[in-house]
């Protein structure tokens, strides 16, 4: 007997349903482990998970909320990664994405909530993109590694924004914490339904993933995006500005995290701290990479990886597990999903091989 | 020759991908001193039935045999290099499989010391050395790879294999980017390799080569054996018909009528990067006449192409087209222009592998009218050309929407003639267009550019192959060390001259002298 | 019968020197019986209210927390559910009728460890090292500071912040940096300083829980922070039905058991000590009073 | 200035320098290897988790110092095999496997800490790792206490980079990393094993970043702390471009951070905040970016990093 590997051309959506399926199972059984040490009985976690994050009005709209920055985040890494950029400063561009819109949003100026909305969108994501195209030019000029720099950047703007907070940002009501003054409640982002924290940011992702999606499909710069991506060289060769190109990539790429930051200050918190994210940035690569970077995909992606966290979370504080297992969960999830996809690449066989003596 | 020991022996190999049979129940002997040809079609399974040889790929059936130590012959593991080098098998590989960053000796040693040693590098060296002493493979061990040029790489690649004593050597497509020169010098050391015993597998394109150095030739089409011949009896012909499978039309080149000047160097310079760097070129690209660009790789054929292709800008001096300067002409500029550019590197600069035949097919247009309106792709109106293209061309693929990395060489190359040759061009940049091309393949391109010629297109080809040139040319030009020499009509010219001229050793067709 | 049910949120591990002085007195009450306390660690400002709400739906009766990064949605959360009683870290009023506030204020004993250490320091360099520049942690190093100059006005400071809760590592650097520019006492507002003091051989100050028996030889003097009169209050105040919006910061106050300072009399010698007991008497007979000064600490120029 | 030199010329700056900058030569070393195999490992913040609370752990639980450091090197070892399994035999996503294994090396030691020892409210410490006292080396004057004065993991991490420089340039194993992280054919061309040489190296450079968490539980500190490895594991990563995948050069590098930090630790400590503290602490990285930038030229990157490798496939 001997096992080979078939690359697949296209992976039909029931096999992927199944994949995810099977992926989703495994990680189930795989918690059991953890759950099973913690004293807890498996079968009921799981109930409680789900309960945790579907459960009640209020669980989906807490998995939704969770979502929305993922989703965000995640199609900034998307579009970057088509294009080949590596961008690893998500988090760091949700701040200063969250940054510009406490800049604009508190006070600086009065504007009805119609167009006070619009301005803070707008301020967060040229904020966001600008601190992408920053090192994609250091990139194109100096050949510096954009991996390494928008890491490193992260730090850097986390710092900056701790700087601000204790600084010149900082609310004189907030009784000495480092905290920025609250937006104005024009710029605000409403509430989609009463006493629940789902806001407007959700149809902002979801839009941005339409647009997207569009743009990949149907656009010469989505065009232009895929070949650039997929060979600088050839791209080049046909005449399509690469360098500029790239720029646009990363415009929209810390844009959309930008955006996320917007979403995270303007619609759930009101006022920017140094604490914003519990690494949306990071989370994003994960959910794009589990979307095989399709926009319609993230969203899904990001739903999944919202509701995995949440629902585990919940379920520790029913049953009293350390709530570290959320975490635990989430990984174990996304491993699984990951070695999933290699299933969708390849096909696995099985055969008799003759080999004559 | 068939009275030598059987030093290697495939017992019907099959290897299938997916529903495809690259190689289907071939058998070959290969014996003690011999040169033996494997020829076919691109796609034929030239290249899949020496990887199953060398243990890359693992065959669904069948099984490869090498003479061993106790004299008779043993079955090789399937898919284990280590074993097919351990049992004397040495291959050099279509594409170079060298580490770059390491220099050449290091690529060579790789491999043959035990991993948790301190290594034995003088012993290595003397080792080289004294190969290199008898077999001419001369080349700086000590640089690193990424700094050779290619045929200083394929040197290194077949001297990995002399390395370990390899009793059988396996060259696939070794001359494809050889000079003729380097390629001559090749086929001394094989000859002299074979007479020491070595047995040889040799896989060209080339005819004239495999005329030349052979003893045998074997012939794949589709994947089975086409058939076996010996090289004293064979002629280029019946080799041609045995690997299309029908006769291969001659393609003729009628006198050239020249016309205006489309394109023109004048005094024309590029600074930088040492194999693209020119001083002083003056170049006429007339309507109607194709001009031949012969040179050893490496002399300024690339600042040439780069600066007609619009991705570099002279230094000094004027670039004209159409009798206006365009010093600072990109890409795009140039395609709307109506300059055709075909790369020499077709796979890394010609095509986005990942995407599909019609988008490789518009990608130098996407945003004309013809295939967008308002930044919204027309897909339909790209599909439209890929399909004409894709008839008219003879591009072999599954459609319009498969996706281009898919295509062998020679139908990549197709499909770049189709993009460029689409739009009627009036200048044409033909950069390497039929390395590694299967005679069939050759014909088609040839014909395709002579035709553009004949319809009024200024065409500069460059090729290191002296046939191309002289099947295509109207005028020659020689390129040595970034200056350009005129070399005259072809008519006039024999492949001495030129080849005196590419040595640097005459700046002028001897007897135009003046 | 059923027992009150106590749930706790914090933003940090228990271990937590400040969360596990609330911790552990609600332990303490679970393990007396009074109480079922369950509890979420390490939960991010971004997350708080969720993990409140999805408690509040649970049915408990108290939630203890702190709602210093979350103040207007723990409020917000708190008017939704006026029959549940809130008990929350904050540096804002309480609010009517079930938000009520507290804070560590255990600046008397601070105060007085300074007096131990203004007496005892030789090089008259004592160096300061905290997480943040917040309030809580600000108004502990004014204090301090204050009782050592109250006794020894020659005594100069140096103050770093390792901008960070969790690094016990960086905070021993930090208290190298200290012990390098001279400094011969080290007051230890986190993890990590007393270990570098213990190392090179010198004086620490503990703060909030006592490190004493881990250090031995090292700490001078400890300001002590118990959870334990407060929780208890408010549990008796919710069993007993009369919880209400008030400001639980006040049983950190020495006057009611919530702080207190020990000594190390062995190392600080029975002078400082009477010293330090004497101002200590004061404090209770609130003839002095130990200002509350939540402004950021600087280095001494 | 005279702070400057104050600073500068104390032996206590050099020691503290070269102890903060321990964990960090440990962790540039292990992802070092593993980039010149072709594998970028992000799993590095996580496995210096794994290897703080594993080699704590057992420990406390009683085994020997040592025994502690292997535990946590197999701990390493352990979710490099992992990460080698996703990316080099499935040939997965370099960049999700390591945010994954990092996600789980996290939650797996925090998980396991907390449910080992629930009811801890002061850290439970060891009996940790002690500096040496060298006879001769230790007591000269300034070069004793700013060399010579360390825990037996620093000496360790500096024997690692001598071993790690002289297997990666001397040896014919070094040869074969060297080579399949530039082009794997050229590797499996002359009988060596992609799958083997890359699984090794990512399995080995994932256990030296361990050591580099072990270093903060059983050497730097004596107890485990969650969030104790503070990012320390990205900063690695940035290092290991800066120094161009040299060992020399990350050792360099390290040292260099070391410093800064010790230095603006010391600088705060003795004249105050002068600008706000995060301005010091947003150098390093603000200089490793301008380092990058200075050096991008010339780097000779890992051609085939991120690019994974299948057995009969075309590349
Ligand atoms: N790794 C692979 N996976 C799937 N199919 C393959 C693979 N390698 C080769 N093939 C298939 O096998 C056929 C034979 O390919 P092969 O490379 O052996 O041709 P060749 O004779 O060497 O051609 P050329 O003259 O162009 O080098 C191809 O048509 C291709 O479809
Ligand atoms: N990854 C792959 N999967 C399937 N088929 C492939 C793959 N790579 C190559 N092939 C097939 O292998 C055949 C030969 O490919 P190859 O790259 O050798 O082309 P070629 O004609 O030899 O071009 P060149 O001479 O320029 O190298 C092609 O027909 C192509 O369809
Ligand atoms: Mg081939
Ligand atoms: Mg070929």
């Amino acid at each position: 007997m001997s096992l080979r590997l078939e690359p697949r051309d296209h992976a039909s959506v029931s096999l992927k349903l199944t994949v995810s399926l099977a992926a989703g199972v495994i990680a189930l059984l795989l918690v059991a482990v953890p759950v099973i040490a913690a004293g807890g009985t498996p079968l009921e976690a799981y109930w409680l998970m789900l309960q945790g994050a579907f459960g009640s009005m209020f669980a989906l709209s807490e998995t939704l909320n969770r979502a929305t920055p993922l989703i965000l985040t995640g199609l900034a890494a998307a579009v970057a990664f088509r294009a080949k950029l590596w961008n690893i400063g998500a988090e760091g561009q949700l701040y200063i994405g969250a940054l510009a819109a406490v800049c604009v949003g508190s006070g600086l100026m009065q504007l009805p909530p119609v167009l006070m909305i619009p301005t803070v969108m707008v301020a967060g994501f040229l904020a966001g993109g600008l601190m992408m195209v920053i090192p994609t030019i250091i990139k194109q000029r100096f050949g510096a590694d954009e991996v390494v720099i928008t890491l490193l950047l992260n730090f850097v703007v986390i710092l900056f924004i701790q700087m601000l907070v204790e600084g010149v940002l900082k609310d004189p009501l907030s009784m000495g914490w480092p905290q920025s003054v609250p937006l104005i409640a024009e710029a605000k982002l409403p509430k989609l339904l009463p006493r629940l924290r789902m806001h407007w940011g959700l149809i902002t992702g979801l839009v941005a993933a339409l647009i997207l999606w569009l743009m990949v499909r149907k656009t010469v710069l989505g065009f232009e995006i895929r070949a650039v991506g997929e060979n600088k060289a050839a791209a080049r060769f046909a005449g399509i500005p690469v360098d500029a190109t790239m720029l646009k990539v990363a415009l929209i790429s810390g844009g959309l995290a930008g955006l996320a930051g917007v979403g995270e200050v303007a619609g759930v918190k009101d006022y920017l701290s140094s604490d914003l994210s519990p690494g949306f940035g990071y989370s994003g690569i994960v959910v794009a990479m589990l979307a095989g970077l399709s926009p319609v995909g993230t969203v899904i992606a990001a739903v999944f990886v919202a509701a995995v966290f949440v629902g585990a979370d919940s379920m520790s504080r029913a049953t009293g597990i350390s709530s570290y297992i959320a975490d635990l969960v989430v990984a174990l999830s996304l491993l699984c999903v990951l070695v999933g996809s290699f299933f969708l690449r390849f096909s696995v066989k099985f055969e008799r091989r003759q080999v004559g003596a | 020759m068939t009275d030598a020991p059987v030093l290697l022996s495939l017992q019907n190999i099959t290897k299938r991908f997916g529903p495809l049979i690259a190689n289907n129940a071939i058998s070959l002997d290969l014996h003690r001193g011999e040169i033996l040809a494997l020829l076919g079609e691109n796609g034929a399974g030239k290249t899949t039935l020496m990887n199953i040889l060398f243990g890359h790929y693992v065959q669904d059936e069948g099984d490869v045999r090498v003479l061993a130590d106790h004299g008779a012959l043993a079955t090789l593991p399937p898919g284990s290099p280590g074993a097919a080098l351990k049992a004397g098998l040495g291959m050099v590989h279509q594409h170079f499989t060298l580490a770059e960053n390491l220099s050449g000796l290091d690529n060579i040693r790789l491999g043959t010391e035990p991993l948790l040693s301190f290594g034995r590098e003088a012993t290595a060296r003397a080792k080289v050395k004294k190969i290199t002493a008898e077999s001419g493979l001369d080349v700086d061990l000590d640089r690193r790879v990424a700094d050779l040029t290619v045929g200083e790489k394929q040197r290194i690649e077949i001297l990995k294999a002399l390395y370990r004593d390899a009793k059988v050597l396996i060259l696939d497509e070794p001359t494809a980017v050889l000079t003729p020169q380097e390629a001559e010098g090749l086929f001394v050391v094989l000859r002299r390799l074979a007479e020491n015993g070595l047995g040889v597998i040799f896989i060209s394109h080339k005819l004239g080569e495999v005329l030349a150095v052979s003893h045998r030739i074997l012939v794949l089409r589709a994947g089975t054996k086409a058939g076996e011949l010996v090289t004293a009896k064979a002629d280029r012909r019946a080799i041609a018909d045995l690997m299309v499978g029908k006769a291969v039309a001659e393609v003729v080149r009628i006198p050239a009528l020249p016309g205006e000047t489309l394109m023109e160097f004048d005094g024309v310079s590029l600074n930088g990067a040492g194999r693209q760097a020119l001083s002083g070129v003056n170049l006429k690209l007339r309507s109607g006449e194709i001009v031949g660009l012969a040179g050893v790789s490496g002399n300024g054929q690339s600042g040439i192409a780069a600066l007609i292709s619009g991705l570099a800008v002279p230094s000094s001096g004027t670039l004209r087209l159409y009798g206006e300067a365009i010093t600072k002409a990109s890409p795009r500029d140039l395609v709307e222009a109506g300059v055709a550019r075909m790369p020499e590197d077709r796979q890394h600069d010609g095509v986005v592998g990942t995407m599909s035949v019609a988008d490789n097919i518009a990608i130098e247009e996407v945003r004309s009218p013809a295939f967008s309106k308002m930044g919204l792709l027309d897909r339909k109106a790209m599909r439209e050309r890929a399909t004409s293209a894709i008839s008219g061309y003879d591009v072999r693929c599954p459609g319009p929407d498969a996706e281009a990395r898919l295509l062998s060489g020679g139908n990549v190359q197709k499909l770049i003639l189709a993009r460029v040759l689409e739009r009627e061009p009036r200048v044409i940049l033909a950069n390497q267009p039929t390395r590694g091309l299967d005679v069939g393949a050759q014909a088609e391109v040839h014909r395709r550019i002579l035709a553009a010629r004949d319809r009024g297109a200024a065409v500069l080809v460059i090729s290191e192959d002296l046939d191309e040139l002289f099947a295509l040319a109207d005028r020659f030009v020689v390129v040595h060390a970034g200056e350009l020499a005129d070399a005259g009509s072809s008519e006039s010219l024999d492949r001495g001259t030129i080849g005196l001229m590419m040595a640097g050793q005459a700046r002028t067709p001897v007897g135009i002298a003046s | 019968q059923e027992l009150t049910k106590v749930a706790a949120v914090w933003t940090v591990p228990v271990e937590q020197q400040w969360a596990s002085r609330l911790h552990n007195a609600l332990i303490a009450a679970k393990d007396r019986g009074e109480i079922d306390y369950v509890y979420s660690e390490n939960i991010s400002n971004t997350d708080y209210e969720r993990v409140m709400r999805e408690y509040a739906e649970q049915g408990v009766k108290l939630i203890v927390g702190e709602a210093f990064g979350v103040e207007q949605p723990a409020r917000a959360v708190a008017s939704e559910y006026p029959e549940i009683s809130f008990l929350m870290g904050s540096s804002l009023p309480p609010v009517e009728p079930n938000f009520a506030t507290f804070d560590n204020f255990i600046h008397e004993p601070s105060y007085l460890t300074g007096i131990v250490a203004g007496l005892k320091t030789e090089s008259n360099k004592i160096g300061m090292v905290g997480g943040y520049a917040i309030p809580e942690v600000n108004r502990l190093m004014n204090a301090f500071k204050a009782g050592a100059l109250s006794v020894n006005p020659d005594v100069t400071f140096s103050v770093s912040f390792i901008n960070s809760w969790y690094d016990p590592p960086k905070a021993k650097e930090a208290a190298f940096a200290m012990v390098d520019a001279g400094a011969d006492i080290l007051y230890a507002e986190r993890f990590g300083v007393s270990d570098a003091a213990k190392e090179r051989g010198i004086l620490a100050i503990g703060n909030v829980i006592d490190t004493a028996a881990d250090y031995p030889g090292t700490i001078l003097a400890s300001a002590l922070w118990h959870g334990e009169p407060m929780i208890d209050k408010a549990i008796a105040d919710v069993k007993a039905g009369s919880f209400t919006a008030s400001d639980y910061g006040i049983y950190a106050f020495m006057e009611y058991g919530g702080s207190s300072a020990v000594y190390d009399e062995a190392l600080a010698g029975a002078d400082a000590v009477a010293a330090a007991k004497a101002k200590e008497a004061e404090i209770l007979a609130k003839t002095f009073v130990v200002e509350i000064d939540d402004s950021e600490p600087t280095s001494t120029p | 200035m005279d702070v400057l030199f104050d600073i500068l010329g104390s032996a206590n700056f050099w020691a503290a320098a070269i102890r903060i900058a321990t964990p960090l030569i440990f962790g540039v070393l292990g992802a070092l290897i593993c980039e010149r195999a072709g594998v970028l490992n992000l799993g590095i913040e996580g496995i210096f988790v794994a290897g703080a609370m594993a080699g704590w752990l057992a420990v406390y639980l009683g085994a020997g110092l040592w025994g502690g450091v292997l535990v946590a090197a197999l701990a390493g070892a352990l979710f490099g095999l992992l990460h080698a399994f996703l990316t080099v035999i499935l040939g997965l996503s370099q960049h999700v496997s390591g945010i994954g294994i990092t996600l789980l090396a996290t939650s797996v030691s925090y998980f396991t800490y907390r449910t080992a020892l629930p009811d801890v409210t002061s850290p439970p410490r060891i009996a940790a790792f002690q500096p040496l006292n060298i006879p001769g080396l230790s007591d000269l004057p300034f070069f004793g206490p700013a060399l010579f004065q360390q825990t037996p993991l620093t000496f360790l991490a500096l024997v690692f980079v001598v071993l790690v420089a002289l297997v990666l340039y001397r040896t014919p194993l070094g040869l074969a990393i060297r080579a399949v992280g530039d082009n794997p054919a050229s590797v499996e061309a002359q009988g060596l094993s992609v799958v083997g040489l890359r699984v090794g190296a990512v399995v080995v450079g994932s256990a030296l970043m361990a050591l580099g968490g072990a270093f903060l539980t059983m050497s730097a500190f004596d107890a485990f702390f969650f969030g104790m490895v503070n990012g320390r594991g990205w900063i690695c990563i940035a290092l290991v471009v800066f120094a161009s995948w040299q060992p020399g050069k990350a050792l360099l590098g390290a040292l260099l951070f070391g410093a800064f930090d010790a230095f603006q630790i010391r600088l705060q400590a003795q004249i105050g905040q002068v600008v706000p503290g995060q301005v010091f602490l947003m150098l390093p990285y603000l200089l490793s970016i301008v380092a990058l930038i200075l050096v991008a030229r010339r780097a000779d990157y890992p051609r085939a990093l991120l690019q994974p490798w299948t057995k009969g496939q075309r590349h």
